[in-house]
């Protein structure tokens, strides 16, 4: 077997160990399991994407089983379970593998005293299984299995405190939404097997190719259908309700599942299949309209939020926006770019809020912090750099993947103008928001009575947990500090879309755009630092987050969630309780009633008593004699 | 001599007929209903006379004689029934037996 | 001035009285008597009707046999507290719903008989018993026999029903009549 | 003869089952036991070393005359539709006396009797050529299943078991008119009375004469399979009945609808059929959505299993009356893996139940701590049930959709809403029974429980996984279609 075939494997197996025997195992041996397994893996994808670089075709493929076949009349379409390494691939084993191995180590740590760790370090293992089958899967339904089994490991893990009620139904309502989305798709996939007879992605996107036009209806639609899917997964507009909700998970899970890998498949889908949208303009307009809207609509709502994790979740929102709107540019290289380096440093921000929490005693809540700078500095200075690289203030990754989205914005055939104007002002807002949360977070006067120093003294005895704890997390800063400098080669992938791009690349760009776009986080900062100055220097034990309407509406992620309760969920709920007892049933069952009511009549009739009878002979007579009579 | 109209005949026997059915009907009593059979009997004897007379034939007479066995058959019997009946409910109502339901 | 007719009206009357009396009456041996009353009353009716076979039997196995039998059963009986029970209550109420169906039935009975046409008169001729033995034994003597069957099972079925019940429980062949 | 020893074996070890209870306690299970073991091994054996390998066409094992008169015979035949379900049958068999082992403490003897008797009519259904001999087993079939309801179920079992028997019974009398009118005609165009499948292929029957026919047939296994307006009796029947009933309602006797509406409606009416197929698909359609949403609105766990059935078995008649052969394998997949995926959850009722003896939602939740692999196992069966790729049901339903969508691309979109509608089902399943705060303390799964558990669940990925070794038979009848 080669190792490509191997790698989901090595956590596959991991998995079904400590579920088979999870409650025997130390922790000690359960987390060497999982981050064993883990270790594997992110050791083959290097030496994957090392053997990638030297090979010639740009590709690795592994064939595992013939899953099925879908015989047609324009004959039989085999569906393997096949595995398929190209650059864009390379980037997200990359990131699932290496973001998701520290992300082990840091959750080893930070789970350490649950009484159910193994079955976390199992679910976790899990995901990275079927995350990794998403984003090597050789054909569509392949991609579909690791596509829902992300959604499940993201359930199993959002609802992993399960006796809350609360997380409960967030998990639930994850999983519902990204099943609507889910389900845009398996339709998508439908139509493209009806019209392709293909699921194959090379034999898809070749057979796109040479079958439709630009414009075509069928590309149309089918790219329609397959960014519902995207939406769903990567909680882009309309779907992204589910998002905020899902943080009721633990932190790792927010940092692994929901910033840096999970939310990205709609992502890697769209640029994956960038063939079928390239023959779908309006589409890709679409997408980049939704992305943009969901860019602001999350950055405002970002700006209301009172939990430090729920600040971060918009963030990964917007942020998400943003790759949806290179993508919809065409900008696709920067779109996988932004997607890396978003990962790193997302992750990086998430598991240093975790360890906050941790340290705070599971205090999420921003107007109870502050003044942790001095509390926790190497923390802090962790989270600096974090935002740093999520302003994408210059020198950063996220500044060179985010310019060079916005750089690509003003002059895409599919994008243009108006959507650079919303990069911009999604830039403007990021930097305002993450200003507020650090100034919230980590300066001015501690809130609350969170008794820190106690904790501190518990956390130097658990030394080899601080360390694990800290070691990812500089591993990740090093990342996103200087993840901008990897240069990412997806010309092999994206050829067909740089085709295209090229004859249309010569509108004139005014030269202040680039100039505009570094400067708008700076201006973000400035404007911050007097605006929420309160925030900053407060000297008071209580700040009042404001309740205004516009701030609760913001807080509310913009209503969205009202609004589905009421044109969506309690209909259906409604129609659901008056139905309980099936009307169909019921009306089946008059039937039954109609006879029943005959038998009561009769039998009442039929009632021994003599004199009864002898009055029901005399009305008979009477009856009769009147007929005869009259 | 004058004659009697069949009609008038006829009417004496629904009028007897007829409280000899109400008496069925209403007494909870059995010896009374009993007994208000035998009024309807009767009734009935009165129509086959007055009709035998009216046609001056004697087989109104012949049926009267068949219905009078038939009045003693239906007393023997039911006094009998009704003996066993007071034997065993020490009652003789008769809405006591109505145990037979639908 | 008495005629047949006037004669006729009268004892048809008083059968009419005697027989609602009957019907409504508390004390049983009262109604008894009633009952005998009635009976004859009609037997006079037949004999004015020219039926004075008729009128015989009448009195004598009607009044004479059938309601000695009856006296003898209610006496039987021992009614004291069965009466006193089991008397019709002297609600309106109990009494409006029969009459009114009786006189309904008397009013169709009455369309029925004046639309028919046997508005007839009587012809007074006596039919006396020789004629009516001529035909009982003649085309009837079928329904004679089926008559002496009749009271042969009503002999049989009052003697096994009025038996005492231990002679009854002893005898296995006569558990479905134990039922009753 | 090896079906005809099937049933022979069935029916004599029911017979001993039931002799051995009066004998000794408890020793009647082991009969079952033994008994379906020892069948199920013993046909999987005769199939693999029969004479005859391919079984890709009907092959007709028995035909001996019956009724001389009316020239019905005893006439069997397999093909590899009848063998996969017939395999599926003699599996679920074996579950069913396994989740019957501490549930029936009353009559037991008499109870496996039923059981079997029940299941040796299920195997003569899915074998019998003669149509006149399909009804004598359709019918056979239902007189157990119908005392196994009334006598060992629920609260309600007597009303039930009623319902049950009275739909079941009304619809199949509609399908007698139908076999008798076909032999009728049969008599009319040859001249000579016949029951006989293979005649009654060879028949040209007019159009208009068909769709009578074929419509009577139809309702007969509509109501079987069951699809929406005639579904209300599976939702009391499944509730009310034993475990084991309900394993064998959903598992197996749902089946033999969707087989007659393969074997009888589609293949001895095709035009007829083809004409009716939009109203059928239209009709599916409605039962998935509906099953999915009156699935949502129960309180009853058994109850919701019941009405996600109904949803299911719609996924299977829209790919029937889609005519092509990627669904038509599909429908097959999905009878399959609804039989296991259905029996599992019926299964897991009953554990609960025999735990905390209530069906009640209300009364269940937070399960997981003190049973996680009971938990585990209803994941992975909630999972099955609302579709999760990997699993045998996700090929089932996907192969439907596929191929049902070149027929009828606006109801496949409407049926693809049925997957949102399961997953809420399947997520309100899982979540008030197993997640939130803990209700009880259960005991884990017992080896029994976990024999049962963890057959079904391996059968479920293997399938999913490698559904090549069902679809390498499907596939040869897709091509007669």
């Amino acid at each position: 077997m080669s190792l490509l075939a191997l790698l989901p494997f090595y956590p596959l197996i991991s998995f079904l160990i400590l579920i088979s025997f999870g409650k025997k195992l130390s922790w000690q041996l359960a987390s060497t399991i999982s981050i064993g397994a883990m270790l594997l893996s992110a050791g083959s994808s290097a030496v994957l994407i090392n053997q990638l670089g030297n090979s010639e075709s740009q590709l690795i493929t592994a064939h595992l089983w013939s899953w099925f076949s879908l015989t047609t009349t324009q004959g039989s379409a085999t569906i393997n379970v096949a595995f398929y390494l190209d650059a864009l691939s390379a980037v997200m084993i990359a990131v699932v593998t290496g973001v998701g191995l520290l992300i082990h180590i840091y959750a080893a740590a930070y789970m350490k005293s649950d009484e159910n760790f193994s079955r976390f370090m199992a679910y976790m293992n899990l995901f990275i299984v079927a995350m990794l089958i998403l984003v090597l899967a050789d054909n569509l339904v392949l991609l579909y299995l690791g596509w829902e089994g992300v959604g499940l490991c993201s359930f199993l893990l959002i609802g992993f405190w399960y006796q809350e009620k609360a997380n409960v139904l967030a998990a639930r309502k994850a999983f519902i939404v990204t099943r609507i989305g889910d389900t845009s798709m398996a339709i998508g996939l439908f139509l493209l097997f009806k019209s392709l007879a293909q699921l194959t992605i090379v034999d898809v996107n070749q057979a796109a190719q040479l079958s439709w036009k630009i414009g075509d209806a069928d590309a149309y639609w089918i790219a329609l259908l397959l960014l519902g899917g995207a939406v769903g997964k990567s909680a882009q507009l309309p779907l992204q309700t589910w998002l905020p909700d899902a943080m009721a998970g633990p932190t790792p899970v927010s940092a692994l599942i929901h910033a840096a890998t999970m939310v990205t498949a709609g992502v890697y889908l769209i640029a994956r299949m960038h063939e079928v949208f390239l023959l779908a303009p309006e589409v890709m307009t679409y997408t980049a309209w939704l992305g943009a809207l969901t860019l602001l609509l999350a950055g405002v709502a970002a700006l209301a939020q009172h939990d430090i994790k729920r600040v971060l979740a918009y963030s990964t929102m917007s942020q998400i926006g943003y790759m949806m709107l290179a993508l919809g540019a065409g900008a696709w290289s920067a779109g996988v770019f932004h997607l890396m380096t978003h990962a790193f440093f997302k992750a990086l921000l998430f598991l240093t809020a975790g360890s906050v929490i941790l340290a705070l005693h599971h205090q999420q809540n921003l107007f109870k912090m502050g003044g942790l700078f001095k509390k926790l500095p190497v923390e802090s200075l962790l989270f600096i750099i974090g935002l740093y690289c999520l302003v994408a203030l210059p020198g950063s990754s996220g500044f060179f993947s985010k310019e060079a989205i916005i750089a690509e914005l003003w002059s895409s055939p599919t994008a243009g103008q108006g959507l650079w104007y919303c990069a911009i002002l999604g830039a403007l807002l990021t930097s305002i928001y993450s200003c507020r949360l650090f100034f919230l977070a980590f300066l001015g006067k501690a809130r609350g009575n969170s008794n820190l120093e106690q904790h501190q003294d518990g956390h130097q005895e658990n030394s080899s947990q601080g360390h694990l704890l800290r070691l990812p997390l500089i591993l990740l800063a090093l990342l996103s500090l200087f993840g901008g400098l990897i240069s990412l080669d997806l010309s092999s992938v994206f050829s067909s879309a740089i085709a295209t791009q090229a004859q249309t690349n010569f509108i004139n760009e005014p030269s202040w755009l680039h100039t505009v776009a570094i400067v708008t986080p700076f201006i973000g900062i400035v404007f911050s630092w007097f605006y929420f100055k309160s925030y900053r220097e407060n000297s008071c034990d209580n700040i009042k987050s404001s309740t205004g309407a516009i701030s609760t509406f913001c807080k509310s992620g913009l209503g969205f969630d009202r609004l589905y309760q009421y044109v969506l969920v309690r209909p259906y709920c409604c129609i659901a309780k008056i139905n309980r007892r099936d009307i169909i049933d019921q009306v089946l069952m008059l039937s039954a009633w109609y006879t029943k009511l005959w038998y009561e009549v009769l039998s009442a009739s039929q009632n021994g008593s003599l004199r009864w009878y002898a009055a029901v002979i005399g009305i008979g007579v009477v009856g009769l004699a009147g007929v005869v009579a009259l | 001599m004058t004659t009697i109209a069949l009609t008038h005949v006829l009417i004496l026997a629904s009028i007897l007929f007829v409280i000899g059915f109400v008496g069925v009907i209403v007494r909870k009593n059995t010896l009374f209903m009993l007994m208000s059979l035998e009024v309807m009997l009767n009734a009935v004897g009165v129509a086959f006379i007055g009709a035998g007379s009216a046609w001056q034939q004697a087989d109104g007479q012949v049926m009267f004689i068949l219905i009078l066995t038939l009045a003693a058959a239906e007393v023997a019997v039911g006094l009998a029934l009704l003996i066993n009946m007071q034997r065993r409910y020490r009652s003789l109502d008769i809405d006591i037996l109505a145990r037979m339901r639908g | 001035m008495i005629t047949i007719n006037t004669l006729f009206y009268l004892s048809g009357l008083l059968a009419i009285v005697a027989s609602i009396k009957v019907v409504t009456g508390k004390q049983t041996i009262h109604a008894l008597l009633y009952l005998v009353v009635s009976l004859l009353a009609v037997a006079v009716c037949f004999y004015l009707m020219g039926a004075p076979f008729a009128a015989g039997l009448e009195v004598i196995v009607y009044a004479g046999a059938i309601l000695v039998l009856f006296v003898f059963a209610v006496m039987m009986f021992g009614l004291a507290q069965d009466e006193h029970l089991h008397a019709p209550k002297h609600g309106a109420g109990q009494w409006l719903g029969p009459i009114f169906l009786s006189v309904l039935l008397l009013l169709v009975l009455i369309i029925a008989i004046s639309n028919s046409e046997i508005q007839q008169v009587l012809i007074p001729k006596v039919i006396d018993a020789k004629d009516v033995g001529i035909l009982l034994y003649g085309p009837y003597l079928l329904a004679v026999e089926i008559a002496s069957f009749l009271l042969l099972a009503g002999l049989v079925s009052g003697y096994h029903y009025a038996k005492p019940r231990q002679a009854m429980q002893s005898d296995d062949n006569f558990q479905v009549g134990d039922e009753i | 003869m090896m079906i005809t020893l099937l049933m022979v074996g069935l029916l004599l070890s029911g017979a001993l089952a039931w002799y051995v209870e009066g004998k000794k306690v408890h020793s009647a299970r082991w009969v079952a036991l033994v008994s379906t073991v020892f069948l199920l091994v013993y046909f999987v054996l005769s199939i693999i070393f029969s004479s005859q390998q391919n079984y890709s066409e009907l092959t007709v094992l028995t035909r001996v005359t019956w009724i001389d008169a009316f020239h019905i015979e005893y006439a069997l035949a397999i093909d590899y539709l009848s063998i996969v379900l017939l395999m599926l049958t003699l599996f679920l068999a074996i579950i069913c006396v396994l989740v019957s082992w501490h549930e029936i403490q009353e009559k037991a003897g008499f109870y496996y009797f039923n059981l079997l008797a029940a299941i040796a009519g299920i195997v003569g259904v899915f074998c019998a050529v003669d149509l006149f001999l399909f009804f004598f087993f359709w019918e056979v079939m239902l007189l157990p299943m119908t005392a196994l309801i009334a006598i060992w179920g629920h609260e309600h079992r007597q009303f039930a078991a009623i319902k049950f028997f009275i739909f079941t019974q009304v619809s199949s009398l509609l399908m007698l008119v139908a076999i008798i009118s076909t032999a009728y005609f049969h008599y009319q165009a040859v001249g000579q009375l016949s029951f006989y499948y293979q005649d009654w292929l060879a028949l040209d029957i007019p159009l208009e004469l068909a769709s009578y026919l074929m419509f009577g047939f139809f309702i007969a296994f509509a109501v079987k399979l069951p699809s929406v307006p005639v579904h209300s009796w599976l939702p009391d029947a499944h509730t009310q009945a034993p475990t084991a009933g309900s394993v064998l309602l959903a598992g197996v006797l749902l089946k033999t609808g969707a087989y007659g509406l393969i074997r009888f409606v589609i293949f001895l009416f095709p035009e007829a059929s083809h004409q009716f197929a939009p109203v059928a698909a239209v009709l599916a359609v409605v039962s998935i959505l509906y099953g999915a949403k009156m699935a949502f609105a129960q309180t009853d766990f058994k109850r919701l299993v019941a009405y996600s059935s109904i949803s299911h078995m719609g996924f299977v008649m829209l790919a029937v009356f889609s005519f092509n052969e990627i669904a038509y394998q599909g429908a097959i997949v999905t009878l399959i893996a609804h039989g296991l995926s259905s029996a599992a959850l019926f299964s897991l009722a009953g554990m609960i139940y025999s735990r905390i003896h209530s069906r009640d939602l209300n009364d269940m939740g937070g399960f997981f701590k003190s049973a996680p692999r009971m938990g585990g196992f209803a994941l992975a069966f909630a999972g099955a049930a609302f579709g999760l790729p990997g699993l045998a049901n996700f090929i089932g339903e996907f192969f439907s959709l596929v191929g049902a969508f070149s027929a009828f691309p606006v109801l496949v979109v409407f049926a693809a809403f049925g997957l949102i509608g399961s997953a809420i089902y399947g997520m309100v399943l899982f979540q008030t029974t197993f997640q939130g705060p803990a209700t009880a303390t259960l005991s884990d799964l017992s080896l029994r429980e976990i024999i049962i558990s963890a057959s079904l669940l391996m059968l479920l990925i293997i399938f999913g996984l490698f559904p090549n070794i069902i679809l390498q038979y499907s596939h040869y009848i897709g091509v007669v279609l």
